[in-house]
């Protein structure tokens, strides 16, 4: 209850800081949109179903990308981790390939799937997979010894170990690079579908920009940040809490 | 008294150079070789586990090297109760390390079955000093973890996880994590692990240290069984002298850094033992007298460069 | 002629009034009764030049409506061999637009100001160039005093209301907005610029491959494009409306009437490809380094053999 | 020596592998460029001092951004893994937040700071901070409790319990989540440059797209390698090689 | 022998029944309550540490709730050395995190030095059992750690580290980082730590349980010498009911779970003790007597809800 009472603080003032510095007007409301026009602009795109539609076409997207770059991400990581060879020759890339704006992989994209949802899909791919890849090398790099050593005592060999061993022990790190890699994700999604037009958040939020409408923009921003709320708090922190409570992170008394 | 502590063979191994394992050494004082099985004549072919001139160094800050185990030789034989002593840091996980296979020694060769080690197997357990239980499991899947790994039945473990967590009083909380549990609770689990793998070497590094008396005292007399019952061949690696003379067939002493085998004794008092009892206490005096030589030694080394604190003239135990 | 004919084509367009053909075809189904049952029409929208012309070179697409820039640096990229030119589609709808009160008058008040291009090398941003450069002018990079500021057209309107940028050179419907919206004054029409009033600003491109494999149905496209051109010059009223509303579904957002009645007064629909005022163009963007260390050779870019033949065939005065 | 001539093996191996494959002309060279192509415009462009123009720039902008970055992104961390309040509000947005793209803090840079130097370093700032804040935050709740305590133990309060416990018992979360807000930095250093053109590779990059010279844009992409390559070197590596020395996470016999 | 040890106080509290501490209970059969001072009249005034009615439960799986302490009631005297034994997860350690402040009590009330507890203080040292050395310090920054959080200058920080250092055995070792030292050694470290900080009150958590006989006994004499010339307050928790014996000047026997103070020794034996004196193996018999009640109660709860595994009787120690 405190909790709920907290946000709904929390929100209010949020929302009550934007309405005051808008009712302001320091700016002219088409730079600086006022909750009402935003709440407006999410009223029609929801009433004429284009919000909904471009928000189940761009989760879609994000969630198959995702999906595919966290389970190659994973194995990459395990083998750049675990492999001398592929350590020093792709270990000292990773961190400068995940650099490259997603732009850079659109004409290969491009010349790989030609204009379709794959194309998005390897865009999404590339954005968040060198992400997950980093997380799951530096999981399994700084994970305790005795892990490792107690797993290969007893028995544990190849899959095995990697499965119910070195998995679980990096998993901290883990979730935490998964998030980091979801939000890679999210913004490679948002650059591939302004590049090419095809339904989508990124699609919406271009026009807003091209059409100088700052409400469709800020619709949007809300709409990416309500995804993330909802995703995150389905996913990332229940992922958080079962490893807190396995781990013993939290005060138990 | 004398004729249950059996000094059997401690060469003094001078530091690198090669002497065979098994030759006469100097006699303990306790009494003639001949009485017990003569432990020099373990040959490497029958041996469980054959250690030939084991060296281990370690990386240290500023490049330097620390020698933790010099020439170490010491064959086992099969279903023997070996346990090891010596003082703090002088290599006795160590070695244990190198048995089951998780890092590569120096130089030297260690045989298990005749076979050189190359790495971890299922036939050579190790209880861990830090004890090494996975945190994301519970404590029945902890015990469970070996027995999956070797493929053994899901109704099968489910019998010897109960068994086994039975056996060290924690089958209530086979569904609690291990950070819930108290240290000697956590040391318990590790033991049962281990034996729920059953494996045909047992190496285990101090698994007694964090329980009180009594506990430890059911715990003896339930490994003493296990032991007889199956055959098993255990290593033992104890800082207390008495619970090495209450379990072992035999104890080795090792020297302060680095390890060498300094001496060894052979335990020839009927079982079952009792830790309490004047022959344990006077077999282990023998002992205690070896180490505190040793402990002497390290304390030398210890204030070579410096002024000394005040210490306390030595302690009788 | 052999060849398989392709039964999908890949078109791309952009929401926007000078893609006037496109959405005005899009929107009442013109290419497709052009084409007939046989041929699906498979629109891609862009937003910008640059993914367009990735697509096309990439095959992704087989043509696209787009601006001269893109398409003379897609030609020259690939030697010549990735795509033709084979119709206009609107000409005119640039402007030079100044701020209100930034007090320029006359060209000389441009030394030491901040003008805005779109984006660095395009037709605007050479436009620009140009112009400076014939009134006596340079960019600050080219040792001159005025500040030439590529950047996105909304971005331009922001900094016109936060009083940063004294002009812009902007496509319509940027001029009329930066006008309307951003407190600025028509300084400059570019039409004003040049013979007749006409400069390329939108034309039809495909892709070389695609144009030797399926003549027949480029010809087919270029008679409807050609048919549209002319029924939206004889029905302007009705294709404003038909043309607002596609952009209002593609963008979510239609253009106040006023606003779309002053841009499109400045732009003119045409099939003509206006190979001349290109060529210029193509000058002048070599003059200000865009194009490489030598003047491409521009030759092969046009052909223009099926649109005259099209007009040919519906009695149209040919292009030369 | 042996790594050495691993590293020269393997580049050597790529840079054949994209040899053959632009020699056998799969695809024209306007789509797929030669290495020789790439070479030449990358000596152009060293040549003509253009490249180490945009390398300055690019390396200034995205250098004190990002150390802004971290430090406010560490201290708002700790805020947010210390402070329930901030837990539960700022804590459940700091993900979708950071899925954002950059572009959507454009506008907002422009109205705040109009076209300087400072609007690009706002929108790098926005696109690293919360990654940062997002490890930090990481690492302060998936640390085991046995070092806080024990530091509180110890007497430590306040900063001092930071500084001294908190901040290095989660470096290697910390540094792991310092390599992706170093990635994100880029990014969105690039994304912002090519809004803006001021400059910089973000500018190259456009320039290279805007005339669909891909030698430009794959030499630039070498360039963002390479340059991520040399601070991960010098950087990010070194702090990982001290830590596994001092937490004892690599073999010491 | 029975004059040595009294059995000042042991009230057996009844679960949920409130009884205050320190009123006459049962004696114990080893003597009359004269001899030696009476505990029972430890008033909470002058008491360093006083504990009143602590209860304490943890969540467990499945949201139900292990009552860990019980109505705890313990008066420390200033300067008294307080030993802590009972069965392997009683509650002990959970005992000294409550007085270092570490976590809150259910319910009751901790005063030390008449004030309430409300977190850790740099007057009261825990070394932990789990040690809770910072690995990313080396042994002598860690050693430091507690002076250098209490401002103490760089110079004398230096100067006690080397102290402590010596004390224990490591000076050699200050560079070292912890994961380089054997487990007996970092123990060692984290007394050091401990000792260095000079607190008022020192709680220990087993300090000496991975130490070899020889090293424990002379960290135990300069233990005893350390807090006899500096007049603290240690309440020191052991497995090892001699050890108890040899330092403490009281022994407080904790219940099985839920952890109760089931009884209270007073151990009136002449300073220096010798851990291998039949006058400590005397009085240990007593305790052990106690304890092993205990331990049958915990087989009792253990084996109440199934078949119990063979069991070996009990053993003598
Ligand atoms: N990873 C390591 N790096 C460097 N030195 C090490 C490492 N592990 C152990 N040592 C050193 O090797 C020596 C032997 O350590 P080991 O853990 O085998 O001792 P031990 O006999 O088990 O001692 P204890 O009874 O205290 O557990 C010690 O001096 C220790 O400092
Ligand atoms: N974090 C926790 N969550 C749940 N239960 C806990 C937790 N910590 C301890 N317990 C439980 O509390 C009881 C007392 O634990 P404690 O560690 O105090 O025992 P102890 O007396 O120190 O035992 P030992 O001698 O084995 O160290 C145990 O039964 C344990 O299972
Ligand atoms: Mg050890
Ligand atoms: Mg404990």
């Amino acid at each position: 209850m405190k909790r709920a009472a907290r946000l709904v603080i929390f929100y209010t003032c949020l929302f009550g800081l934007w309405a005051l510095l808008a009712q302001l007007k320091i700016w002219p409301p088409y730079l600086f949109p006022t909750p009402w026009g935003v709440a407006q602009e999410l009223y029609y795109g929801f009433s004429d179903h284009s919000y909904w539609i471009a928000i189940a076409v761009s989760m879609r997207r994000v969630l198959i990308g995702y999906a595919i770059s966290v389970v190659a991400g994973m194995i990459l990581g395990l083998g750049v981790a675990s492999n001398k060879f592929l350590e020093e020759t792709m270990g000292g890339l990773l961190v400068s390939l995940q650099s490259l704006p997603s732009i850079c992989w659109w004409p290969l994209a491009l010349l790989w799937f030609g204009l379709n949802q794959k194309a998005i899909l390897f865009v999404v791919i590339m954005g968040s997979l060198l992400s997950v890849t980093l997380a799951m090398e530096d999981g399994r790099k700084q994970m305790p010894k005795i892990y490792g050593m107690a797993g290969r005592n007893l028995g544990a060999r190849g899959f095995q170990l990697f499965w119910h061993v070195l998995l679980p022990a990096s998993l901290p790190f883990i979730v935490s690079g998964l998030k980091q890699g979801w939000a890679f994700a999210w913004r490679s999604l948002i650059t591939a579908e302004m590049l090419y037009v095809s339904l989508g958040l990124g699609q919406v939020l271009m026009m807003g920009r091209e059409t100088s409408n700052m409400n469709a923009v800020i619709a949007v921003m809300i709409l990416i940040i309500g995804l993330g709320y909802i995703v995150d708090g389905l996913i990332f922190k229940s992922m958080e809490k079962r490893l807190q409570h396995k781990w013993g992170l939290t005060a138990a008394t | 008294m004398s004729s249950n502590i059996q000094n059997a063979a401690a060469p003094i191994v001078i530091p690198g150079h090669r002497s065979p394992a098994r030759v006469a050494g100097p006699r303990s004082k306790f009494g003639p070789a001949s009485i017990g099985h003569t432990l020099g004549h373990v040959s490497p072919e029958i041996a469980k586990v054959g250690l030939s001139e084991i060296c281990l160094s370690y990386r240290t800050h500023g490049g330097e090297r620390l020698l933790a185990l010099d020439h170490i030789n010491l064959q086992v034989r099969p279903g023997e109760f070996l346990c090891v002593v010596g003082p703090s840091g002088c290599g006795k996980s160590t070695l244990l390390h190198l048995i089951a296979g998780l890092h590569p020694q120096t130089s030297g060769q260690i045989l298990v079955d005749g076979r050189p080690v190359e790495g971890p197997g299922p036939d050579r357990i190790l209880i861990f000093q830090e004890l090494g239980l996975f945190p994301w499991l519970t404590v029945g899947e902890n015990v469970e973890f070996g027995m999956k790994m070797k493929g053994v039945s899901k109704a099968e473990r489910e019998e010897k996880t109960r068994y086994y967590l039975r056996l060290v009083h924690l089958w209530q909380f086979k569904k609690s994590y291990t950070h819930q549990l108290s240290g000697g609770m956590r040391q318990r689990v590790a033991l049962a692990r281990a034996l729920a793998t059953e494996p045909d070497v047992l190496l285990m590094d101090e698994p007694f240290a964090a329980l009180d008396a009594q506990t430890r005292d059911l715990l003896h007399d339930e490994l003493e069984r296990i032991w007889a019952e199956t055959g098993r061949t255990i290593i033992f690696v104890t800082h207390n002298v008495r619970e090495a003379i209450r379990l072992g067939d035999r104890v080795v002493l090792l020297t302060f850094r680095p390890g060498r085998v300094k001496r060894e004794f052979s335990i020839d008092l009927p079982r079952p033992r009792v830790l309490e009892d004047v022959h344990v206490a006077h077999a282990a005096r023998a002992i205690l007298d070896e180490l505190r030589e040793e402990i002497n030694r390290s304390l030398e080394v210890e204030y070579s460069v410096g002024v000394k604190p005040h210490l306390a003239p030595g302690a009788e135990q | 002629w052999g060849q398989r004919t392709a039964n999908t084509i890949r078109v791309g367009a952009f929401p926007n009034i000078t893609h006037s053909q496109a959405m005005v075809g899009k929107a009442n189904g013109f290419f497709e009764r052009a084409l007939g049952p046989g041929v699906k029409i498979d629109w891609k929208t862009f937003n910008a030049g640059p993914a367009a012309m990735e697509a096309l070179l990439a095959g992704a697409i087989d043509m696209t409506y787009i601006g001269p820039n893109p398409a003379i640096q897609g030609y020259v990229r690939s030697n010549g061999e990735a795509l033709r030119i084979i119709a206009g589609a609107t000409s005119g709808g640039a402007s030079l637009v100044v701020r209100s009160d930034s007090g320029i008058q006359k060209p000389e008040d441009f030394h030491g100001r901040k003008v805005a291009s779109p984006q660095q090398g395009n037709t605007q941003d050479v436009a620009l160039r140009a112009w400076l450069r014939a009134h006596g002018m340079k960019s600050l990079d080219k040792g001159g005093d005025v500040q030439v500021i590529p950047m996105a057209n909304p971005d331009q309107l922001t900094l016109f209301l936060k009083k940063e940028l004294d002009a812009a050179w902007a496509p319509e419907p940027w001029a009329t907005r930066l006008i309307r919206e951003g407190n600025g004054r028509l300084f400059l029409d570019e039409r004003d610029l040049w013979p007749q009033g006409q400069f390329i600003t939108c034309h039809l491109i495909v892709s070389t491959k695609f144009l030797d494999d399926n003549p027949e149905l480029v010809k087919k496209w270029l008679r409807a494009h050609v048919e549209l051109t002319e029924w939206i010059n004889g029905h302007l009223p009705e294709a404003k409306k038909i043309l607002n509303q596609q952009v209002q579904a593609e963008t979510g957002k239609a253009l106040p009437a006023s606003e779309l009645d002053e841009a499109l007064g400045r732009l003119e629909v045409t099939y003509d490809p206006l190979r001349s005022s290109l060529i210029t163009a193509a000058k002048s963007s070599f003059d200000a380094g865009f194009l490489g260390r030598q003047m491409p050779d521009l030759s092969g870019l046009y052909d223009l053999t099926l649109l005259n033949k099209v007009l040919a065939e519906t009695k149209r005065k040919g292009i030369q």
